[in-house]
């Protein structure tokens, strides 16, 4: 009843392409580039992390409910963290309308 | 390991069931049958509900006179704090998904059991754990900082909060294996032919309960471990002598306790979908609706914690942006209320027990849901915050909302579980005794908010007297009414009217078994071709 | 359209229609146990109330006699069973959803309009700083009287309390004004009010601060402007502050500006940045930049956080701890700088805690 | 001895099912733990908005060599979990056994050089909380930042050391036969465990190295 699953050449490219992210980032972390080093750094953490998820634990070979509750809890801690966040962010921000009565 | 399925004895003897198959003590402490460890839920949540009942009425007590009535000003502080956290934690979180969830999900989505049954059993453990924890830190002192825990206070106080938030975050790990349970129970043990749109409302309500569960508490779990980092240790990431900023534990805790609420509300509203029905002997007037409802409230709820925050110090922009959300979570909310009241209309209307608690709730969750929506808008909210008003708007949800679905599932469910009747008569007189010492309770706190009345007082400015009496008084009423169902159902257990398989004429699937259950619930698998309360089809 | 703009324009003018509002505010006023509306933003924030509230009173009137008129009329009796089939028509419950969501999203902006008039003080409001702590309320005038447990303000003026805390959150509230704000240890929160009329209001406590905090109370007096000129003339102190105000390169600060800007301009005016540099160099005195909230070495081989308190104390008595590498050579400011004056410098020093120098200070 | 149906438990139909009831638990649990970590990374965005310089300064006070080979490490040590799982389902029970040793190897050097790093931090006098002495950074957002940094990457620790340990069960268990390609949830559902580790430490690597 064995299912049908990755082989051991895509565990290795996952890592290649790991590894080769990771030189990537450390590589830009020194590149000028201004207010966007922490996008850029999350976005490549980001990819990593999602490699790691679809192909280590083999979540594409899984049902598609896994799928789902994998992208529901990474909305719920996002919304964790941007809403927390943007009450910092905005703490000097100025609603007034622009002529007050 | 209840795999030994003993032999049906010779006929003419009693039915083997769940209650009777093994009776021994430990067969009990040992069990993995989620019917056995829905009744211990049972029992300790409802031990839990008398204790923090005892706290609130010495917090009445002390309110009857403006200044000290009998205790000193800690004790007071002491005593909310520990209503607060044995009502939330100890009774309403864990009380319907723990009690009635466990019971009643494998028999509603025709499974033999939940999916991780020795998880089960160690949920059990460490609720108790945590239970004891919690009182252990009563007895050690108490904590004195409000069931909130805001620090800096909760990290400077004296007072014993460490075993007290270990408790808690102990509690919370038995909620995240129960809800863990049931949503993998729900994923894959429905039975031949119970497509989603076929699940009973209950366990839709107790599944995005359970979404809640496992995703909010663990939040709240590191929450509350910094604060004991702090407290023991003195490693504060709060503290803003430190450099740190104590609002920031605000939204933390929140992001945990608004969803909470929802947990404590939700599987109540699953309660009230299967109680009007099975009362009406109607068909849900929008099944989907309640559903979409459901899922929407445990997602949009997620997004709205910063509503208690409005004065705190938060930016106008986050505020503004909590403010919409919690009006969009609202409108979930009034979709069930009006689906409830729709189902009504031309049912045949049977005014049993359950019955009367879901018109209870029906009044008083919507009302005080109401009140939430007029807290949420955000100058009103400016006003009301922490004066009575809230805690009135609370109470009408939580004891005249969660607590009502509670015991209408006591009464509903009742003979599912051990197979015998309550005493109508009392049961009525009991009702109404509740919600009436309900109403006389609460009501006159809503004045006291819009007078000014601040909460966690221990003393007050003289002219909120009259109101506080009146609130006294009806606290007793409602204890009458809880004493009086404690004892019939008590009764009822030994002596009870045997009630036979189904003595509501329900169509709820769980009603498929015998009352009470036998160990394995179902011999075969069975096959649902239907929704559940299809009343109509009886003339079929 | 909605009651609480048609109660705001009730307060002035006569006419029977104001007539009508007036007596239907006191009747509202009255049921709901309100107390009086005693700032200017009182009315507009209960008409919300009132409108709310009347709103929900409709509809929960409306669920108990549907539900009551079902029981009766659909009571179980022999022949009611088996029950019809009946399910929800979409479009009605679209329509009705609809409307609902509309009505709350209305309920935010007006709250929502509201919350920002509550947050957003006029610039010609008269200032006052407000320090909570266990279980006290102090009140301190940029002009230089302080009192603690009576807050005086001029009535017919907007002022602007700035909250802070010396130990936990506390929370003020004047039920009166219909205003509320957390003072929050490590920061500046701020709430203002504009008082109707002279009188005298109750000042509450409400955030779970201790034993003490059902007795936190504390009393607005609110005088006339006149009299509000000659209490901060009599409880000013006497050695009146600035020396050399043209000296400084900063004007002073409109009314209004956060108050870090009229801490830079305070410490300017007293002569601080003359030995204190803001972008790190090293004068006589330390950098105040990343100052605040650092662990300093004193000459004595302690080590001391520089806290607010560690602060006013080294303006107030200088020579009592001297950092390591300095002489002790900066005088007391001692009876110079009004309170408002330093809390106004503390909030400077903070936002240069992040080791980020003041733009705007720097430029030529 | 290799009878799947013996793991078979009495209330699910089949193993399929029974396994992904076993998968999903997982993807719950590990839901769960994510949101755990979420709390501290909210708090890492917002104070990073709060003390922006701080944050930088400080973050070029960490070890960027030790960080980067625990980079290294963990990833590898994926790998060599993955394959355990794999040489499991090919029915080469020796391997797995192998692999999974590698794995728990690999851990335990990345305990040590956390190890090492805390120790060159205590050195500096570079507490949390309140026992922050670092002379050279004395700002309080520079104490924000180890304060965090020693609770985000300690809670990971603690989870690489809970996962070692995991490890060295499987391998026992795999060592004694237990592991077969029709049953070896265990096994799978612990390389989750790992793999997810592997994931936290990712984001905390630039998090508290890179962006300085
Ligand atoms: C079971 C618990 C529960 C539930 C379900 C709710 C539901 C809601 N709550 Fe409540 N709330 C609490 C428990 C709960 N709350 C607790 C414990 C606190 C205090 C915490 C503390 O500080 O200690 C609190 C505090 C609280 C506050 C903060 C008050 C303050 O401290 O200043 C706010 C503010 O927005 C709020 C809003 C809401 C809203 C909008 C809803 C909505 O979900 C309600 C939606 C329901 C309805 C709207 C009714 C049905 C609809 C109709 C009948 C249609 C007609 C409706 C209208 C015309 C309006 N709640
Ligand atoms: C589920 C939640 C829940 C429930 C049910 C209740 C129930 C009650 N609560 Fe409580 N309350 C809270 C949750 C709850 N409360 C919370 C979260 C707070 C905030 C705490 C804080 O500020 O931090 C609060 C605060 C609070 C206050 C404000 C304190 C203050 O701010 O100073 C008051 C004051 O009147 C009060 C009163 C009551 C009363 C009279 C009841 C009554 O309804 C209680 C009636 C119940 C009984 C009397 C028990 C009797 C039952 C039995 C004897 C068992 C029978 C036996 C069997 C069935 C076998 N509560
Ligand atoms: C004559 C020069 C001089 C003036 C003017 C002066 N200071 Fe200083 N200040 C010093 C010196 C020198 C020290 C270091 C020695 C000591 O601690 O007293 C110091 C120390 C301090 C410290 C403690 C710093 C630390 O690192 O712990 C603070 C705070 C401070 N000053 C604030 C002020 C403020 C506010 C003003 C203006 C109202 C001011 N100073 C005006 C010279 C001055
Ligand atoms: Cu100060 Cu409560
Ligand atoms: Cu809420």
């Amino acid at each position: 009843m064995s299912e049908p699953h990755l082989s051991a050449r895509t565990y290795l490219f996952t890592w290649i392409a790991l590894v080769v992210l990771s030189a990537l980032t450390l590589l830009l972390s020194v590149a000028p580039l201004g207010p966007f080093h922490v996008p850029v750094a999350l976005l490549i953490a980001g990819t990593k992390g999602v490699l790691i998820v679809l192909f280590f634990m083999h979540l594409v070979e899984q049902r598609s409910v896994n799928r789902v509750a994998v992208i529901f809890w990474l909305l719920l801690l996002l919304i964790l963290i941007s809403l927390t966040a943007a009450d910092v962010a905005t703490r000097s921000l100025d609603l007034r309308p622009p002529v007050s009565g | 390991m209840s795999t030994t399925t003993t032999p049906p004895a010779s006929p003419g003897t009693r039915r083997i069931d769940y209650l009777n198959v093994e009776t021994t003590i430990r067969s009990w402490l040992t069990t993995t049958d989620h019917k056995r460890i829905g009744i211990l839920f049972l029992i300790m949540t409802t031990a839990a509900l008398a204790l923090g009942g005892v706290f609130a009425l010495l917090l009445r007590l002390e309110l009857l006179t403006p200044g000290g009535t009998f205790m000193d000003a800690m004790s007071y502080n002491r005593l909310f704090t520990l209503h607060g956290v044995v009502m939330v934690w100890l009774f309403l979180i864990p009380s319907i998904p723990g009690a009635f969830g466990n019971f009643l999900l494998p028999l509603m989505l025709g499974a033999r059991d939940v999916a991780f049954p020795r998880l089960n059993l160690a949920s059990v453990y460490i609720y108790a754990i945590g239970a004891v924890v919690v009182l252990a830190g009563a007895v050690l002192g108490g904590a004195d900082t409000g069931w909130t825990f805001y620090p800096p206070y909760s990290t400077h106080t004296p007072t014993a909060v460490v075993p007290v938030l270990l408790g808690v975050f102990i509690l919370g790990i038995s909620s995240t294996i129960t809800g863990l349970n049931f949503i993998v129970t729900t994923h894959t043990l429905r039975t031949e032919g119970m497509t989603w749109l076929r699940i009973p409302l209950f366990v839709w309500a107790v599944y995005a309960t359970s979404i809640i569960l496992v995703i909010a508490t663990p939040v709240l779990g590191m929450t509350l471990l910094l604060i004991i980092l702090d407290h023991a240790f003195r490693l504060g990431i709060f503290d803003p002598a430190l450099g740190g900023d104590p609002i920031l534990f605000q939204h933390l805790f929140w992001f945990y306790s608004h969803p909470a609420v929802y947990i404590m509300i939700l599987p109540a509203m699953g309660v009230m979908s299967e109680t009007v029905s099975a009362f009406a002997h109607k068909n849900i007037f929008s099944y989907n609706a309640i559903v979409i409802a459901t899922l929407g409230i445990a997602f949009v709820g997620f997004l709205t914690w910063g509503h208690h925050m409005f004065t705190a110090g938060m930016s106008v922009f986050d505020s503004g942006a909590f403010g919409i959300l919690s009006m969009f979570v609202a409108i979930f909310s009034a979709i069930k209320v009006f689906t409830w009241v729709s189902t009504l209309y031309k049912g045949s209307i049977a005014l049993d027990a359950p019955m009367l608690y879901f018109f209870g709730f029906l009044f008083l969750f919507s009302f005080g849901g109401m009140t939430g929506v007029a807290v949420a808008s955000m100058s009103l909210d400016v006003y009301w915050h922490d004066t009575y008003f809230v805690v009135a708007h609370f109470h009408f949800i939580m004891v005249g909302g969660s607590m009502m679905g509670f015991l209408a599932a006591l009464h509903y469910w009742f003979p599912k579980m051990f197979g015998r009747m309550f005493p109508a008569r009392s049961s009525t007189v009991a009702a109404v005794l509740v919600i009436t010492g309900f109403i006389l309770t609460f009501t006159p706190q809503f004045w006291l908010g819009n007078a000014g009345m601040p909460r966690r007082y221990y003393s007050y400015p003289d002219r909120f007297q009259t109101l506080n009496v009146i609130s006294t008084v009806g606290s007793w009423a409602i204890t009458a009414g809880l004493v009086l169902i404690g004892a019939y159902l008590l009764y009822a257990l030994r002596w009870g009217a045997r009630s036979g398989p189904n003595p509501w004429g329900s169509l709820g699937f769980e009603w498929n078994t015998p009352s009470p259950p036998p160990p394995h619930n179902y011999e075969e698998p069975p096959v649902i071709t239907h929704q559940p309360h299809e009343y109509w089809r009886t003339a079929e | 359209m909605s009651a609480a703009w048609a109660f705001q324009r009730a307060t002035d003018g006569g006419g029977a229609w104001d007539d009508f509002l007036n007596a239907l505010n006191a009747f509202y006023r009255r049921a709901l146990t309100l107390p009086p509306q005693a700032s200017t933003i009182a009315r507009d924030i209960d008409g919300l109330h009132y409108f709310e509230i009347t709103i929900m009173f409709a509809a929960a009137g409306l669920i108990a006699v549907v539900a009551l008129y079902f029981v009766v009329r659909y009571r179980r009796r022999p022949g009611r069973d088996p029950t019809p089939r009946i399910v929800a028509p979409h479009w009605f419950e679209m329509v009705l959803y609809a409307g609902l969501l509309g009505l709350f999203v209305l309920f935010w902006v007006i709250g929502f309009r509201q919350y920002i008039d509550l947050s957003a003080p006029p610039d010609s409001a008269v200032d006052v700083y407000v320090t909570a702590k266990q279980w006290m309320w102090e009140f301190a005038y940029p002009e230089g009287p302080a009192s603690a447990g009576v807050l005086y303000v001029p009535a017919g003026r907007p002022v602007r309390l700035h909250l802070t805390s010396r130990d936990v959150i506390h929370s003020f509230f004047v039920p009166d004004f219909r205003i509320k704000r957390d003072a929050v240890p490590g920061m500046y929160t701020t709430a203002w009010f504009q008082a109707n009329a002279p009188g005298t209001h109750q000042i509450l406590c409400t955030e779970m601060c201790g034993v003490g905090h059902s007795q936190m109370l504390a009393r607005v007096v609110v005088l006339r402007p006149a009299d509000f000129e000659t209490f901060l003339l009599r409880r000013a102190p006497a050695a009146t502050p600035t020396s050399g105000r043209d000296a400084t390169p900063n004007a002073p600060p409109a009314r209004g500006a956060p108050l870090a800007v009229i801490g830079r301009a305070a410490a300017a005016r007293h002569g601080c940045l003359g030995c204190h540099s803001i972008d790190g160099t090293r004068r006589t005195g330390p950098s105040w930049l990343g100052l605040f909230g650092s662990t300093q070495l004193m000459a004595d081989g302690e080590r001391i956080r520089v806290t607010p308190a560690y602060i006013t104390e080294s303006m107030m008595d200088p020579q009592r701890r001297i950092v390591a590498g300095y002489p002790p050579v900066m005088p007391s400011f001692m009876g110079q700088i009004s309170p408002a004056e330093t809390a106004a410098i503390i909030e400077y020093m903070r936002s240069l805690a992040d080791g980020i120098p003041d733009a705007e200070a720097t430029r030529p | 001895m290799a009878d799947a149906t013996l793991h078979l438990r009495d209330h699910y139909e089949d193993l399929a099912k029974q396994t992904h009831a076993a998968r999903l638990g997982m993807w719950v649990f590990i839901g769960s733990e994510a949101l755990l970590f979420a709390a501290l990374f909210a708090l890492y965005a917002a104070y990073r908005i709060a003390y922006p310089a701080s944050f930088r300064a400080a973050a070029a006070h960490t070890n960027l060599f030790l960080g980067t080979a625990m980079t290294f490490v963990l990833i590898t040590s994926s790998l060599l979990m993955a394959n355990a799982v794999l040489s499991a389902r090919l029915a080469r029970p020796g391997r797995s056994v192998g692999f999974l040793a590698g794995t728990a190897g690999l851990g335990i050097i990345f305990l040590g050089l956390k190890a090492v790093e805390y120790t060159e931090h205590f050195r500096d006098g570079i507490f949390p909380g309140a026992f922050y002495a670092f002379a050279r950074l004395p700002a309080p957002g520079a104490r924000v930042f180890f304060t965090l940094y020693y609770f985000m990457t300690g809670l990971h620790a603690l989870h690489v050391a809970g996962g070692v340990v995991l490890l060295a069960w499987l391998a026992r268990r795999a060592h004694r036969g237990g592991f077969t390609p029709e049953y070896h949830t265990p096994l799978e559902l612990g390389g989750m465990y790992w793999h997810f580790v592997d994931v936290v430490w990712i984001f905390l690597w630039p998090l508290f190295y890179l962006l300085r």
